[in-house]
């Protein structure tokens, strides 16, 4: 059974505390989404600055858990100055690590998967792997970055 | 069997907990804390009991069958739908309709009485405590039919605020109304809403889901023409509820869902439906369901609803001291302060703690509370916030669940400390 | 878990009949024999366990909380539908919507896809085997809306006459066929019906109530749009059934029952749906239900379909061959007289004696079978008899159990002899 | 439990057999009404001829089980006769007999009333009381009855 611990690392605790990229851009030349955790009422908004292919800006809007806002937050940091293709990579990376839950619907072993740093080359966002032991939280991690994503296909300046 | 208790007696909580197989177990390596009951009640062994031995002894599909097990399961049922009315109060087994849930219960009305009765302009009459359950068939109708919605407003203390009844009622021709909040546990006045709905010619539909498991229920003294209720709250299975209705407005319904049973003669020209409540109970129903519900009312009759209601009552004032004593201005109960016009519903906002977390670390400590809007976001946007931690307290639950919350939301306030 | 076998083997019907507690016991005296699975199977004790054990360790309401046992029950819901899915042969779990039963389903089609796509004029296309659940719901919607309902004609075997089918599909918007008569056991060419309906662009619902039990099912090769089935007639517990339908389809579809769970957004002004399948689940689901149907299709994965088809192909051929040795000419069986194309369902009239006096003697000899209509009194109609008595086998059945039936409808010849 | 002989009593299998007052009367003067178990697909007719607030013949038609037909030919042979109050009285007790089951639906105890033959006046229809302890089949024994109390109140010529 998973402890808090493996919930609130220390690091998304900090992301919590001190949210990165939090604010407004303009819209346009930024593009903006707005997802929504209909189970908890959470609400993530996030804005887009891009220019010539690379995300040159992030910024953070809305309010909820300490996973939503802290997923949120870590997201920012990690698309910031990377190109569309490669956060779309991210993404997809983060979204798999996410995933693993589907295989551990099945009974007692709701997360088959060990924490294996490094092997994703997801970085910091790691921490929030332990989030697939609390099912129902996957929501709240994944709130941000399903909004980055409809983020990147609004039309916008880029 | 079915006795009521005359006087309410005291509970004997520490016998009621061991009737419940699911109180026994530890999660996190610490005794489970129950306190979503609000959410679904837990089940005594009777129930799980009664519904293993239809399976073992009777099980067979009823109202069809000539055999013995056949009739068996038929009277089964019947008898269940005797001990309901007689547990609701209602003048008449013929008038209860067995539903999945009080969701359908609800939607029953709003299409088959609803949509027979309502038109363009007509309006119905909401309260800012209701359930999305007695929100949104009204909104679907509002958007098919172009009914009017109109809204009685709730005040600072979670309860309805009704100095503008009348004006709300002009032109009404439903009220729907919850019995008791599942966010603030405030207790509506029921015969003083019918009493003024019925002045207008409304006609007026009451959300029981939360009153039935808690309190006695009278519903003939209510004067409502509709009542939603659901099992799984009262200690019952999930898969079973029921509608109450007045006989002359049922009979006076077309059928909702259209299938086996519920006709009276079906030919390639047309259909003729069938009395009700048959009328309503269309294709195979939760037969084990109904019966487990019936173990559930004898459950509740053997411990007397005045006794459990006498219970909560006492045990929610110890929980409102308690909490205020310990956390102060730091911890926010939505909902009347005081134990006289609520349920043990307490909806808690403590700190700047987000509920989801709040209730992630309660978890660890074995305190089950529910995190979110609880399917009623017109009133949390009232109370002006997106989500409460809510625990809600039930006739298994005594001062030491009330102590456990609170040394567990002291926790969580360590945790979070920042 | 869940590994179907690959090759049919033979069923040990011993060991199966052990499983099942019901089976177990007397009555009259005499040991029972269900024949009345057509109506609801039995249970086995894998199913009765699973829930207890779900109210016993899990119970909690779903998609909604955050703690460990209500994380604990979501996931059990989830892969419940993850298993029917599998079952049924659906490309996605997330096109698997929960219902109560089969008739649930089949309304859910006729209000949310009915109402959205068919008008005055419209046809939908039904067949004279179908069961009232797939009939009743769409004369509903004829009288409300003017759609106009033609039905396939059936032969003197009890099987559809599709000479005419393009004549008939001429303008169809919808064609709704059982994919198994619940009365003469035929079992449609679904796949040439479902080409037929698409090569005019008529949408096609399969009730696949009493094929998903006895059959193998790749829902997928059927190429249908829609599919109602219904747990308690496949092991399952009573109160729980699901739709089946495409992805493409179900998103464009409104809600249906409106209230918890199945909301985006509710506010004074509106509501938002969510997404499918939780759009179409309002209210507590049938959860205890839901994960009682698991183990049942666990335990019919673990047996393996193709064996139990095989079993039930061989007993019918068994029922056939000794009831016509025996009764000859003093017994009509309604339906296809070889197991080629059809399944275990034998709907008997036996000399002048009424089916309701049949199955009454039949039950003092432990013998249970259904007298009546049973949901299909246009096609009692084209049989010319206003009711009779159902024999349905299953894979708990064996030959002792027609030799059973065969005795006593012998005993009932006697009785009634005069 | 109750056994076959406590529902086939001899009585009734003999107006099975040979069912009284079978055939239609004219419709005026007589008055007509059909009766119905869904369950089953049972049809009875009842035919009324009423003078002088006496009913002086009866015609039954319909068909279907032994109960139903049997109890509707019971049913006529004592009313034939009759003023139209002896009748409803009939009826009355007729009705009360069956709706024994009611109590009976608790449990196993389906009927805990034991014949008493005499008490109720009903004379030979006291065979029908067996029925009770086959609840399913009460709704065939009363079939006949409750379309005899439609047929009573369709204006007629009586
Ligand atoms: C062919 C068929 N369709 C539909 C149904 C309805 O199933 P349910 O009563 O579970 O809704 C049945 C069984 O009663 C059936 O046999
Ligand atoms: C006040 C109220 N009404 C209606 C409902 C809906 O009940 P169910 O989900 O059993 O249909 C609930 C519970 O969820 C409730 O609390």
């Amino acid at each position: 059974m998973a402890g808090l611990e493996d919930l609130y690392r220390e690091i998304i605790l900090d992301h919590y505390r001190n949210p990165r990229n939090r604010g407004e851009l303009e819209v346009p030349p930024a593009t903006m989404a707005e997802g929504f955790n209909p189970l908890c009422g959470d609400e993530v908004r996030v804005y887009l600055q891009v220019a010539d292919g690379i995300i040159t800006e992030v910024g953070i809007g809305g309010q909820g858990c300490s996973i939503s806002q802290s997923s949120a937050s870590m997201m920012s940091t990690a698309v910031v100055g990377k190109s569309i293709d490669e956060t779309r990579s991210v993404l997809r990376k983060f979204k798999e690590m996410m995933s693993i839950h589907e295989h551990g619907l099945e009974g007692d072993h709701l997360s088959p998967d060990e924490n294996q740093p490094g092997r994703s080359g997801l970085g910091d966002l790691e921490a929030l792997r332990g989030v697939v032991k609390f099912p129902v939280r996957i929501k709240c991690a994944t709130l941000g970055w399903n909004t980055l994503e409809q983020a990147l296909t609004e039309p916008g300046d880029g | 069997m079915n006795t009521k208790t005359a006087t309410p007696g005291s509970l004997d909580v520490t016998s009621v907990k061991a009737d419940f197989p699911l109180l026994q177990r530890e999660v996190h390596g610490k005794s489970i804390v129950y306190l979503d009951s609000g959410a679904t009640s837990q089940k005594p062994q009777s129930v799980l009991d009664a519904m293993d031995r239809y399976y073992s002894e009777i099980n067979a599909n009823v109202h069809r069958g000539a055999y013995y097990i056949a009739e068996r399961a038929t009277a089964a049922v019947e008898s269940a739908r005797a001990a309901l009315a007689e547990f609701l109060g209602a003048p008449s087994s013929e008038e209860i309709v067995f539903t999945k849930n009080a969701t359908e219960a609800i939607n029953l009305v709003a299409h088959s009485w609803g949509r027979t009765n309502l038109t363009e302009g007509d309006v119905v009459l909401l309260t800012m405590l209701e359930h999305h359950a007695n929100i949104v068939p009204w909104q679907q109708l509002a958007a098919e039919r172009g009914v009017e919605i109109r809204w009685i407003p709730v005040d600072d203390e979670g309860c309805l605020e009704l100095t503008n009844l009348d004006d709300l009622l002009n032109g009404a021709r439903l009220l729907a109304v919850t019995a008791a909040s599942n966010v603030t546990g405030a207790l509506p006045p029921i015969r003083r809403l019918t009493d003024a709905a019925h002045a207008v010619d409304a006609t007026v539909l009451v959300d029981a889901s939360q009153w039935v498991p808690h309190q006695p229920s009278d519903i003939t003294a209510w004067g409502a023409d509709f009542v939603a209720v659901t099992g799984h709250k009262m200690l019952g299975p999930t898969g079973i509820g029921a509608l109450w209705g007045r006989q002359e407005l049922l009979s006076a319904m077309p059928p909702f869902l259209g299938g086996g049973s519920m006709i009276q003669n079906v030919t390639v020209d047309g259909f003729t439906p069938a009395d009700v409540p048959t009328r309503f109970e269309a294709g195979t129903q939760p037969i084990s369901e109904i019966v487990g519900w019936h173990a559930s009312i004898d459950y509740l009759n053997q411990l007397g609803m005045e006794t459990i209601a006498a219970h909560e009552q006492h045990l929610t004032a110890y929980a409102l001291r308690t909490l205020v004593d310990r956390f102060g201005d730091d911890l926010t109960i939505h909902g009347p302060p005081s134990v006289e016009n609520r349920g043990g519903t307490l909806s808690l906002a403590y700190r700047d703690i987000h509920p989801h977390d709040l209730s992630q670390v309660l978890d660890q400590h074995g305190v089950c509370v529910r995190a979110g809007h609880h399917c009623a976001k017109p009133l949390m946007k009232v109370l002006g916030v997106s989500a409460t931690a809510r625990a809600s307290l039930y006739l298994y639950n005594d001062e030491s669940d009330v102590d456990a919350l609170a040394d567990a939301l002291a926790a969580a306030g360590e945790f979070f400390k920042f």
